[in-house]
């Protein structure tokens, strides 16, 4: 437990410390590049809440992700092109205004989190995994060939979104929003791990059956997981979206998906920093290889089989050692 | 619509779904036996048809191609289980994902390192082009026409196996109670290479003969992987019948939809905009049969109660 | 490989950076194109055609990064942003894809830097969103398509059936085929992205009565569909875009693409010196004929080199006045640039032809003359 | 005297299988009335439609004096059924006071708090370190629930079940896999607990059960056989041949 605090405590050093680096060393790209990883570690501990904590193997994750993405999108293009979203029965503007386009992001994907897990959580097991996927490839193919916001060519936005007081298209003080979130959103993940709705649905993960003979309801509770879980994912899309000051299908596709969920169990499943070591070593790992060959997803590959392998407890796990 | 167009999309709906269940048998019965997740299915595909491709290509025999493709990815998928799927089988779904994830990363990336990354050519053989003229005045393709002759004498040979061989009864106890028939002498492990590789030379197989009218490609394997997956979960996860009957389902939801929802829309709106609308829901068609069949039936149609 | 690595002071902040010239470079031009995955026969073609017209000047203080954007919108943006604050290039070139150009071309212009397109060239960066620091060295998206209409509008065919992908791409090609044609249709149909079977399709074309066909089926696609279209033994004439049946695309279709006409700006066989030299070069090089793709690339590299010759891209007004004249020898003859930054050009029909043993186009006709794009009135600038 | 928890004719079939066919029961408060019968008779089949994770096919549950046949297995643990698996469902990577916890917090009904951490709670806690005392776990609240031997589990799961401060426990054979001592303890510490609730107990170990029940019932081919005391079970005739094939 020490050696996760420790752990826990350089992941959190590392966060501030690199993008002072990058600052001191006039790097700005390293601070991109750590937005990127602040952003992919805000999305993945989203999912870890309803993979981890609820053992809720969602493979449709990037729904929410590229909610978050659109809610950015379509907001931002209504306002830079002066058009309004909805004119009747009542007038909707779009805005250019991030705490905005958050709230709509959390609302919007937590509400397609509550629908999707609605019906999914009739299945379990393997079939679970599919019809996640299944819901995915849905809101795939339809941004794809739903041409109003671009279809398949996505959404640009010229400036990014902008925040009262700051201004956002300085790298690190957009960096330090995302930072900002992540640690919040990392607080309040560490208080509902200790919760006694962390505690039923940490239950109702291993036995299902005593928590319904205690007098709960476990599917219940994995829907309000996975609506927390997707609202988390949404508010990392919008700000992935904002980080690129684009939004395509491709944040909707499964391969998106696959990669949130690479993040927390490369890191560690249900280790509350597993997320954060996940996408930085990711992220990392990527930009690296990929400056060392064309065929870098050979090595990435090799190396996520080998952590899956033998490193039981993902990154987190192997030098923490196992839990408690 | 004529009568005449509708059955030839009947035909070309059973034709890509007969395809897809040579996938979803390989994965309904590693899923079966081994209770193994397999992503990397469809790289397995992928070998079989450039396998196929770079024989014909040095041969210029077809039959000699399919064979290399099944016996190539066979050879593939017992490597694999070999090297890295066995060690899974006792883990949970979640590190089978990952880990067969990451084996397409690996197989995908390596077939370009090796292949490069231009399509490789591979054609229909001559005694196989052209179309032949069934009853009803339909012009139907001789090439398609033999898939769906493949594809059901690989039925048939499924069920034979199943039902009537050594291995078959050894399979369908190893779905049943693992630890009796180790028990009762069986090498389970060896058991586990041949089912897997059994699997793998279908995929294979259909890799190869889907790759003659198609673009033999690296990432050809991921569509169809995510298709034959939508198969086996609507048929039940283990089931071969169940396969057959959700490859044949799949197969028709998307050739029909993508044929009569265009013309639907045709009702309310003009051609263009009917041509985007009807493509565009077409597209999704499929995954809204999966995701209702499960709500009907969480363990899609063949699939054990729990 | 082109690249070499820097690994940077703690292994948390790597930093590759890219160089074919020693460090006192002046120009730093980012290249951003696909090279892995699906599609990277596309983005290697584009780099080699690059990368040879930059040999062929040798100037030692040009300073070119490659990066691969693997397809995804959102690394090519990453690599855009990275070399934009990092490499602190002047010029970005390379994106394929048009979906990548627009998460990438707007941000980049915005930020005062120069982006020359080597192929994807969409609507919107024409029109509206035009951008003088935006030039499209290949052509305007609708093009080639239009290309086509024109030709089947002069072949008098009166009921073609027309197919794209359902995405923006692909409407924009029915549009662009439409303009040019303007009469009858036997049928209107999209597919799906990714489609790998057309067999639905080429029933409905087999029964629709259609007199010829044009289609837009980009990468694997169009391979699956040409080759079921020989299968099904439907006689009739077939257009589409040059991207369907280009250099790098014909080997693996085979015979299956034979008579095939193509709307292109661009053949091997197209008569000037300048081609000449470049297709046997490239061949000389990369043992292999070179495609739109690397005729795009080249004509890029050596426009961007003429310009170079008069102005720095720091001086940013002189060296757009000297991209905009576009004083080179373009490898397609002819070559002027529209008030819109894209191109006025002859636009060409080829047909796949037989050489040999190895398949190619041949040029058939010149379809359109001097053509510019659909959207330069649009464009305020 | 009323009864708390009472089957009326339950009917249950797995196709040409009728697993419970016919099953009439009562559970009185104060008593211990066990369920016995040979393997296959139907006792988990039975445990399963009184605590509702098996719909019965025709038939009657009712808790209470409520008729709670379409109630869900939650909803009648609201209610105050507490029931113990046979094969103990606990969550195995928590401690052993977490899953008291949990029994604590279902008992509470209010699972919705996501900020408040439980160690703080100090009703819940109360609750559930009342119960691990009474089952004589306290001093091992914080050992991970793997690491107990299997009769702490046993243990544990009753402790589960107490924190719900049930009106009527049903027990699927709790003294499977203890030693003899681990029996007799269990078997005295029922013995007191049946004044604080009445237990449906299901039981294999015939010491204890002839030790601890006021009324057995016995279970064969999913038909009750006999209803009685200790001594009239032990001399009906029926039971005699259904266990040793006397001949009536």
């Amino acid at each position: 437990m020490t050696r996760e605090r420790l752990l826990n405590a350089a992941l959190v050093l590392a966060l501030f410390a690199v993008p002072a680096w990058a600052l001191w060393a006039d790097e700005p790209f390293t601070i991109t590049l750590a937005t990127r990883a602040v952003i992919f570690a805000l999305a993945a501990v989203g999912l870890n809440i309803a993979l981890g904590l609820g053992g809720l193997v969602s493979l449709g994750h990037a729904v929410f992700f590229g909610i978050g993405g659109y809610a950015m999108g379509i907001l931002a293009s209504h306002a830079q092109n002066y058009t309004p979203i909805m004119e009747a029965p009542f007038l909707i503007e779009g805005t250019k205004s991030m705490p905005i386009i958050w709230l709509v992001a959390v609302l919007a994907s937590g509400l397609a989190a509550w629908l999707i897990g609605l019906l999914s959580l009739r299945t379990s097991g393997v079939y679970f995994i599919m019809i996640t996927l299944a819901f995915g490839q849905m809101a795939y193919f339809f941004a794809t060939s739903w041409p109003t916001y671009g279809g398949e060519d996505g959404l640009s936005i010229y400036v990014r979104n902008g925040f009262p007081g700051l201004n956002t298209l300085v790298p690190i003080q957009f960096y330090g929003i995302c930072l900002a979130w992540l640690l919040l959103v990392l607080a309040l993940n560490r208080a509902l791990m200790r919760s006694r709705f962390g505690l039923a649905l940490n239950a109702a993960r291993q036995v299902p059956d005593r928590v319904r003979a205690v007098g709960l309801d476990p599917p219940r509770l994995q829907l309000v997981a996975l609506v927390l879980s997707g609202a988390i994912t949404g508010l990392a899309g919008a700000l992935f979206a904002d980080l690129n000051r684009f939004v395509s299908p491709t944040m909707l596709s499964w391969q998106m998906s696959g990669e949130i969920m690479v993040f927390v169990i490369i890191g560690g499943v249900a280790r509350l920093f597993g997320p954060v070591a996940g996408a930085g070593f990711y992220v990392l790992i990527e930009h690296w290889l990929g400056g060392v060959s064309e065929y870098w997803q050979i090595f990435l590959g090799l190396v996520l089989l080998l952590v899956v392998l033998f490193g039981k407890g993902g990154l987190v796990g192997m030098i923490a050692g196992a839990r408690k | 619509m004529s009568p005449i167009l509708l059955a030839e999309q009947v035909l070309n709906g059973l034709q890509s779904g007969v395809m897809l269940f040579l996938m979803a048998a390989g994965l309904t019965l590693i899923f079966g036996v081994m209770g193994l997740i397999n992503l990397a299915h469809g790289s397995l595909y992928m070998v079989g048809a450039f396998a196929a491709a770079t024989v014909a290509g040095l041969t210029g025999s077809f039959v000699l191609a399919l064979v290399t493709a099944l016996a190539g990815a066979a050879l593939a998928g017992a490597l694999m289980e070999v090297v890295v799927i066995r060690r899974l089988y006792a883990r949970d779904h979640l590190d089978q994902v990952l880990a067969t994830f990451a084996l397409i990363l690996i197989f995908s990336e390596g077939t370009r390192w090796a292949f490069g990354s231009f399509p490789l050519y591979l054609d229909t053989p001559d005694w196989l082009s052209g179309t032949v003229q069934l009853p009803g005045g339909i012009t139907y393709p001789a090439y398609r026409l033999a898939l769906i002759g493949v594809g059901l004498v690989v039925g048939v040979g499924l069920w034979w196996l199943n039902a009537r061989t050594r291995l078959g009864i050894r399979i369908r106890a190893g779905e049943n109670d693992r630890e009796m028939i180790a028990a009762l002498g069986v090498d389970i492990g060896r058991l586990y290479t041949l089912v897997f590789a059994l699997g793998a030379g279908l995929a294979g197989l259909a890799g190869a003969l889907v790759g003659a009218i198609q673009s033999v490609q690296v990432g050809m394997g991921e569509p169809v992987l995510i298709l034959a997956f939508v198969v086996i979960v609507i048929g039940g996860i283990g089931s071969i019948r169940g396969a057959l009957i959700g490859a044949l389902l799949v197969g028709l939801t998307g050739t029909l939809g993508s044929v009569l929802l265009p013309e639907l829309f045709k009702l309310f709106t003009d051609a263009s905009s009917a041509a985007t609308l009807g493509s565009a829901f077409s597209s999704m068609a499929i995954y809204v049969l999966m995701a209702g069949v499960l709500i009907w039936r969480p363990t899609g149609l063949f699939g054990a109660r729990s | 490989m082109i690249r070499t690595t820097l690994l940077a002071a703690a292994s948390l902040a790597a930093t590759t950076a890219a160089m074919t010239a020693a460090a006192q470079a002046e120009v730093k031009v980012g290249v951003i194109t696909t090279l892995s995955g699906g599609g990277a026969s596309l983005g290697i073609d584009t780099r080699d055609g690059f990368m040879l017209g930059m040999e062929q000047a040798a100037r030692d203080d040009i300073e070119i990064a490659i990066e691969d954007d693997q397809r995804k919108p959102d690394v090519a943006v990453q690599i855009a942003d990275k070399m934009i604050q990092s490499d602190k290039v002047d010029i970005l070139t390379g994106i394929v894809w048009s979906n990548l150009a627009m998460a990438v071309v707007p941000a980049a212009t915005a930020q005062g830097k120069f982006y020359l397109s080597t192929n994807a060239a969409p609507a919107q960066l024409a029109g509206r969103g035009c951008n003088p620091n935006y030039f499209a060295v290949s052509y305007q998206n609708d093009n080639l398509h239009e290309a086509a209409g024109a030709y089947a509008k002069s072949e008098g065919f009166s009921n073609p059936f027309i197919m794209a992908p359902n995405y923006p791409a692909g409407q924009d090609s029915l549009a662009g085929f439409k303009r040019y044609y303007e009469g009858d249709l036997a049928g209107e149909v999209y597919t799906q992205l990714g489609q790998t079977d057309y067999a639905a399709e080429i029933a409905q074309i087999r029964a629709s009565g259609a007199d010829s066909i044009f289609f837009f089926l980009p990468g694997g696609m169009g391979i699956s569909f040409v080759k079921q279209f020989a299968d099904a033994g439907i006689d009739l004439p077939v257009m589409g875009p040059a991207f369907s049946f280009d250099q790098s695309m014909l080997p693996a279709l085979g015979d299956a693409a034979l008579g095939v006409k193509n709307g292109a700006n661009w053949s091997k066989d197209l008569d000037n010196e300048a081609n000449a030299a470049f297709v046997s070069a490239f061949e000389e090089k990369y043992d292999r004929l070179p495609s739109i793709y690397a005729a795009y690339g080249y004509d890029t590299a050596n426009l961007m080199l003429s310009a170079l010759e008069k102005a720095e891209p720091s001086d940013a007004d002189a060296f757009r006045a000297a991209l905009k004249e576009a004083d080179f020898d373009s490898v397609r003859g002819d070559f002027k640039f529209d008030t819109n930054n894209h191109p006025i050009q002859d636009i060409y029909i080829r047909e796949v032809v037989k050489e040999g043993d190895v398949l190619t186009n041949h040029l058939v006709s010149t379809v359109i003359e001097d053509r510019s794009s659909a959207y330069v009135d649009e464009c305020k600038m | 005297m009323t009864a708390v928890l009472a089957a009326t004719d339950l009917r249950k079939s797995f196709g040409a299988l009728k697993a419970t066919d016919g099953v009439s029961l009562t559970l009185r408060e104060g008593e211990i009335h066990a369920i016995i019968g040979p393997n296959g008779a139907g006792k988990s089949t039975l445990i399963a439609q009184l605590c509702g994770s098996l719909a019965p096919d025709a038939g009657t549950v009712s808790f209470l004096g409520c008729n709670v046949t379409a109630q869900p297995v939650a909803a009648r643990a609201r209610m105050g059924l507490a029931r113990t698996f046979q094969t103990s469902a606990l969550a195995m990577e928590d401690t052993v006071l977490q899953n008291a916890l949990l029994g604590a917090l279902g008992a509470s009904g209010k699972p919705w708090h996501f900020f408040a951490p439980v160690a703080r709670d100090r009703g819940l806690k109360g609750r559930a370190e009342a119960a691990l005392d009474a089952v004589g776990l306290a001093d091992l609240r914080d050992v991970r629930t793997a690491d107990l031997s299997h009769g702490q589990r046993r243990q544990l799961e009753v402790a589960v079940a107490l924190t719900l401060e049930p009106k009527a426990f049903v027990m699927d054979e709790p003294m499977a896999g203890l030693g003899q001592e681990g029996s007799a303890q269990l078997t005295s510490f029922l013995a007191d607990l049946k004044r604080t609730a009445p237990i449906l107990l299901v039981e294999h170990d015939m010491d204890a059960v002839f030790a601890l029940a006021d009324r057995i019932s016995v279970l064969v081919y999913g038909r009750i056989i006999a209803t009685g005391t200790v001594d009239e079970i032990r001399r009906d005739a029926a039971v005699r041949e259904a266990y040793l094939g006397d001949e009536a």
